[in-house]
């Protein structure tokens, strides 16, 4: 007998109802430890069921209602090793999180911890269920309890602008899915993702199926922020509070993919087979989403909105893996996301730190101001190695994975986008990190408010960051992972698979695991596709910081040409206005809609 | 009259959109939003309804009376509740917005990202 | 973009939009034939195994009743937020509305208004919990009910004023409704682990149909909702007036 | 019975472009709140009371009262003119 599946929901909720409820009897001290236990056993629990599903996936029927011929009464937590897994994450980076914020965090009561809490278990809820209107529920649950940490600093404008943003932009996207389950419910009478699929499964696709598939994706794709569904996240990510960044640039834009992965597989794969025509429309907008945040990233100089959009860009690559639409892609995705998330969380710890001993975030102010900060210096450039997907971190065998995944399917140039974006990413952190921990490039050095003195470093602050990236690097040397992932990923692809264990209660077909993964393909091509990124992004680095240095030859001529105009679109686009976000969300549905209506026609 | 409640429903999609997009004072952005909200309500109920059905309550009819799909209730009531609490996220937003800003025009945000 | 640029990307792109999403609805059953086969398998059955007269609260509260879990959820993180958004800010004082005169009577509420006001508590009360405690049976539960019963305490301010109202309000019993209400919800759901048997399951004795006392722990989860969203709501509501009628920057107009 | 049907959702649909329509956000609350009356009211066409009643509770009370709400702090910050456009 495993593990309740309904326990890591239910015990951080019933916490954060007794933190809410008996606050005039909890200190600051006794909520902090508390809020802390609960995401520890979280993370314990969905570690535990991450083990427990390996042979095969949980299937858990809430108020007991087993399907009967066929037709599920009731709720499901259909738990396998993938959501098990980004559960796990989840509450790693809530742990972490919640450490960071143990000394110097504005809690206002215990409402912080409660809402923390609720966050983490909507996020667990939404990751394990089976059903589809369940999970729009804790998709909500989770976005509300995001608009409201998102807006806490309320008296930065700035945060409180990006939060209504984030809610009005997340919310129509909540009512995308909320439509498009509407529109399978008429069709099939059916929300468990088992039993739609099985009903939708053994026609082809028409124009329903189509537009609900495309509200679903549009949905999920708003809370993933796919361009052009992306304009909200800057200003909602970067200005919320560090522990709050972590979760958000960790784990919330990846669960948009994992759900379109989810729902694509169990529901759609019948009518829609990953022909080419899909996958290449859902790569076109991964690499649009790949490339507009690399170049994003690269132009910001507020850190944490630099991380921002390096999560952008690299939602893009995770999607890159799924639209190929393929096992094995999807199983580097599922790599590269877990080894991505743990980096970005250790970055928003590092940029925490920065701005607890200096009071900034802006690059340029900043510059040279860090030379005191070798500690918080080699966790940004470890991290930004880990962005770029250097070996040993987790990243590189995600990517490693996809690439493989990607010339089997004929897309070999993918790897291209895959060498810039991590070129870019890198690249931006590395300068960032080059300008304010060495002094190198320009820069304004605003000189730092006198009265402030240097706090000191504490574990409580460091250590997150630091375990993060073990974690990262943890992924990517474990030697039995790949294989695991690959099972796991046979299974998640398998909609008929699925639908007899959820429906019929049979275990699927044995998937055989190979053991230590696939046979060891090269990963000698990789490495050096690793090493090019990291050099190139260094060499894009050095280029911002000693820009007298360039040589002065066309080819800096012929970029700056190339790279200025781009610059000043993509800047002009990105304004942060509330009806510039919400018109683009239409264009993409539109966009989107029209390509997969010709692709069924 | 067999598409009626579906063109409504997307008809307030639309339109609550139009709404927030062409707004130029918050909270009515946010009213806008609600109108969008709606639009979903329509959708299930109208799915889930079957002509000459009874309400799915069997306290004077007995049971097998033919009676519109109770799931979809259950859905709409709690599509109910998100709008409401968001939308009052969305009031409280506005409010701290306003009190940096003095205004709730969005367009006067303009040139204020830092 | 300007707004006219915008209007004009927003009006092609939901021309585009608006096609798709009717193109697509034309594939859904003609309005008024129901497909099935979920909610007339519950039509049939849910009387029966539920003892609950109202197959949508059967739904709610048990069939999916992890959903609603998670819809108080939402509303008692809402209430949470909300608290969180709108807590004074560096520079705003408190004032207690007794203060000056003119204040007090932020609206203006004529004596017959306060007379009705009060005359309507009790039967909005006690309409209040009928809504609550019948919600296996007939239309309604605690969802309705608690809204009601939060509209009750909406009249003591219409009649009394916001003083009173925070009076009658004291914020950690509201706090504590509010919570015990979600955790009372998430608390049933252990119950049934307790026993042996599944989240959510109910446990309790079914009794007849078309009982008060029927229909297991519906009625329960009904009332730990019903309080939650009184309390939450009454919260939700104040926190607004707190900012109207007590929260003051220097030199703001009252 | 189906005209009457019709003309229910047909005067949803104009409730609805009308809040949308109502640029002033204090008219748009009252706007609003005759909207969610007409969908409690459609929604007893649809044989939903349960939801109904929620509606008219929520859409009709409860959330225009907190736009009200809303709107007189905001007036209260800015002297009256935060009401209007």
């Amino acid at each position: 007998m495993g593990v309740v599946p309904a326990l890591p929901v239910a015990v951080p909720l019933l916490l954060a109802a007794a933190l809410v409820g008996l606050s005039p009897l909890i200190g600051r001290r006794q909520a902090d430890t508390l809020a802390l236990a609960g995401a520890v056993a979280v993370t314990a629990l969905c570690a535990a069921l991450l083990v427990d599903t390996a042979g095969g996936p949980v299937v858990y029927w809430f108020g007991g209602w087993t399907p009967r011929d066929g037709i599920a009464l009731g709720v499901a937590f259909t738990v396998d090793p993938v959501g098990a897994g980004l559960a796990t994450l989840a509450g790693v980076l809530a742990t972490a999180a919640l450490v960071y914020s143990w000394r110097i965090f504005e809690a206002v009561g215990t409402l912080y911890h409660a809402l923390m809490l609720v966050f983490l278990a909507a996020i667990v809820g939404f990751c394990l269920s089976g059903d589809l209107f369940n999970m729009f529920v804790f998709y909500e649950l989770l976005s509300v309890a995001a608009y409201a940490l998102a807006g806490w600093r309320t008296e930065d404008p700035g945060s409180l602008r990006g939060a209504l943003n984030f809610a009005m932009t997340n919310s129509v996207g909540g009512f995308l899915v909320l439509a498009g389950i509407a529109l399978l419910y008429g069709r099939t009478g059916a929300l468990n993702l088992a039993q739609l699929g099985q009903s939708l499964a053994g026609r082809p696709a028409d124009r329903l199926v189509v537009v609900a598939f495309l509200l679903l994706m549009v949905g999920f794709f708003v809370k993933a922020a796919v361009v052009p569904f992306h304009f909200w996240l800057a200003d909602a990510y970067a200005l919320a509070p560090i522990p709050v960044g972590v979760l958000f640039a960790g784990v919330v834009s990846e669960l948009g993919l994992y759900a379109f992965a989810r729902v694509y597989w169990t529901v759609f794969s019948g009518p829609l087979p990953g022909g080419g025509s899909l996958r290449a429309v859902l790569l076109l907008g991964a690499v649009a989403t790949a490339l507009v945040g690399g170049v994003m990233c690269v132009l910001q100089r507020h850190l944490a909105r630099m991380l921002a959009y390096a999560t952008v860009s690299h939602v893009g690559l995770t999607l890159a893996g799924i639209a190929l639409l393929r096992p094995d892609g999807l199983g580097g995705a599922v790599l590269y996301l877990v080894a991505d998330g743990l980096v970005k969380g250790a970055l928003f710890v590092s940029i925490g730190l920065v701005q607890h001993h200096l009071h900034e975030v802006d690059e340029l102010a900043l510059r040279g101001r860090g030379r005191h900060l070798p500690w918080t210096a080699a966790l940004v450039v470890a991290g930004a190695l880990g962005l770029a997907g250097v070996p040993p971190f987790g990243t590189f065998r995600g990517k490693a994975l996809m690439e493989e995944a990607a010339t089997a399917a004929g897309y070999p140039w993918l790897a291209v986008v895959f060498v810039a974006v991590a070129a870019l990413t890198s690249a931006a952190l590395l300068r960032a990190a080059g300008r304010v921990f060495f002094g190198a490039g320009g820069g304004t050095a605003r000189p730092p408010p006198d009265d402030v003195p240097h706090p000191r470093v504490h574990p409580t602050l460091v250590g997150p960051a630091v375990v993060l990236l073990a974690a990262a690097l943890a992924v990517g040397l474990e030697p039995g992972l790949v294989g695991r992932v690959e099972v796991a990923v046979e299974r998640f692809t398998d909609q008929s698979g699925y639908a007899a264990t959820v429906l019929q209660g049979t275990t699927g077909p044995d998937v055989a695991a190979t053991p230590g993964g696939h046979p060891p393909s090269s990963l000698v091509l990789p490495a050096a596709l690793a090493a090019l990124s990291a050099l190139l992004g260094l060499a894009l680095a050095l280029g911002a910081l000693l820009p007298g240095r360039l040589p002065a030859g066309g080819l800096t001529w012929a970029l700056r040409r190339a790279w200025d105009p781009t610059a000043a679109v993509l800047r002009a686009l990105h304004s942060g206005n509330i009806g510039d976000s919400v018109t683009w969300l239409v264009v993409g549905m539109a966009g989107f809609g029209t390509l997969l209506a010709l692709m069924v026609r | 009259m067999s598409l009626l409640p579906y063109l409504v429903a997307a008809w307030l999609f639309l339109v609550g959109l139009y709404g927030i997009v062409t707004s130029r004072n918050l909270v009515h952005a946010i009213t806008c939003l609600s109108v969008v909200q709606s639009s979903t309500y329509i959708l299930l109920l109208a799915v889930g309804f079957e002509r000459g059905g009874t309400a799915p309550i069997f306290l004077d009819v007995p049971v097998g009376t033919k009676a519109v799909d109770p799931v979809v209730g259950a859905l709409t009531l709690t599509d109910i509740v998100v709008g409401a609490t968001v939308s009052a996220l969305l009031l409280a937003l506005a409010v701290q917005v306003y009190k940096h800003h003095g205004t709730l025009d969005p367009e006067r945000f303009r040139g204020e990202q830092d | 973009m300007t707004p006219a640029v915008r209007r004009l990307v927003f009006l092609a792109a939901a021309t585009v939009a608006g096609a798709l999403l009717l193109w697509g609805l034309t594939g859904l059953p003609p309005y008024g034939v129901y497909p099935g086969p979920y909610g007339d398998v519950l039509n049939q059955v849910a009387v029966a195994e539920r003892k609950a007269t109202n197959v949508v609260a059967a739904v709610t509260f048990d069939y999916r009743g992890v959903d609603t879990m998670g819809e108080e959820y939402i509303l008692f993180a809402a209430v949470i937020g909300v608290a969180v958004l709108l807590r004074a800010q560096r520079g705003e004082v408190e004032r207690q509305p007794d203060e000056d005169a003119a204040d007090r009577r932020a609206p203006a509420t004529s004596n017959a208004v306060r007379v009705l006001g009060l005359a309507l508590l009790g039967p909005v009360v006690l309409f209040g919990v009928y809504v609550v405690t019948h919600g296996h049976l007939s239309p309604g539960g605690g969802f309705q009910g608690g809204v009601v019963l939060a509209t009750g305490a909406l009249l003591v301010y219409l009649s009394g004023e916001y003083v009173t109202l925070r009076r009658v309000r004291p914020v950690f019993l509201l706090d504590l409704a509010e919570s015990a209400g979600a955790g009372g919800y998430v608390a049933v759901g252990l119950l049934g682990v307790a026993a042996g048997a599944a989240f959510l399951e109910n446990v309790l004795p079914l009794g007849q149909p078309g009982a008060l006392l029927s229909a297991g722990t519906i009625p329960l989860i009904n009332l730990a909702v019903g309080v939650e969203v009184a309390g939450g709501l009454v919260l939700l509501l104040s926190e607004f007036l707190q900012q109207t009628l007590v929260l003051r920057r220097p030199g703001e107009v009252t | 019975m189906i005209v009457l049907e019709a003309a229910v959702f047909l005067l949803v649909a104009a409730g609805g472009t009308a809040v949308v329509l109502t640029r002033n956000p204090l008219n748009q609350a009252i706007v609003a709140s005759f909207y969610g009356l007409i969908l409690g009211i459609m929604f007893l066409v649809f044989q939903a009371p349960d939801v109904a009643l929620s509606q008219i509770t929520v859409g009709a009370v409860a959330l225009p009262l907190m736009i009200v709400l809303a709107l007189a702090k905001v007036r209260a910050l800015g002297g009256g003119k935060g009401g209007e456009q």
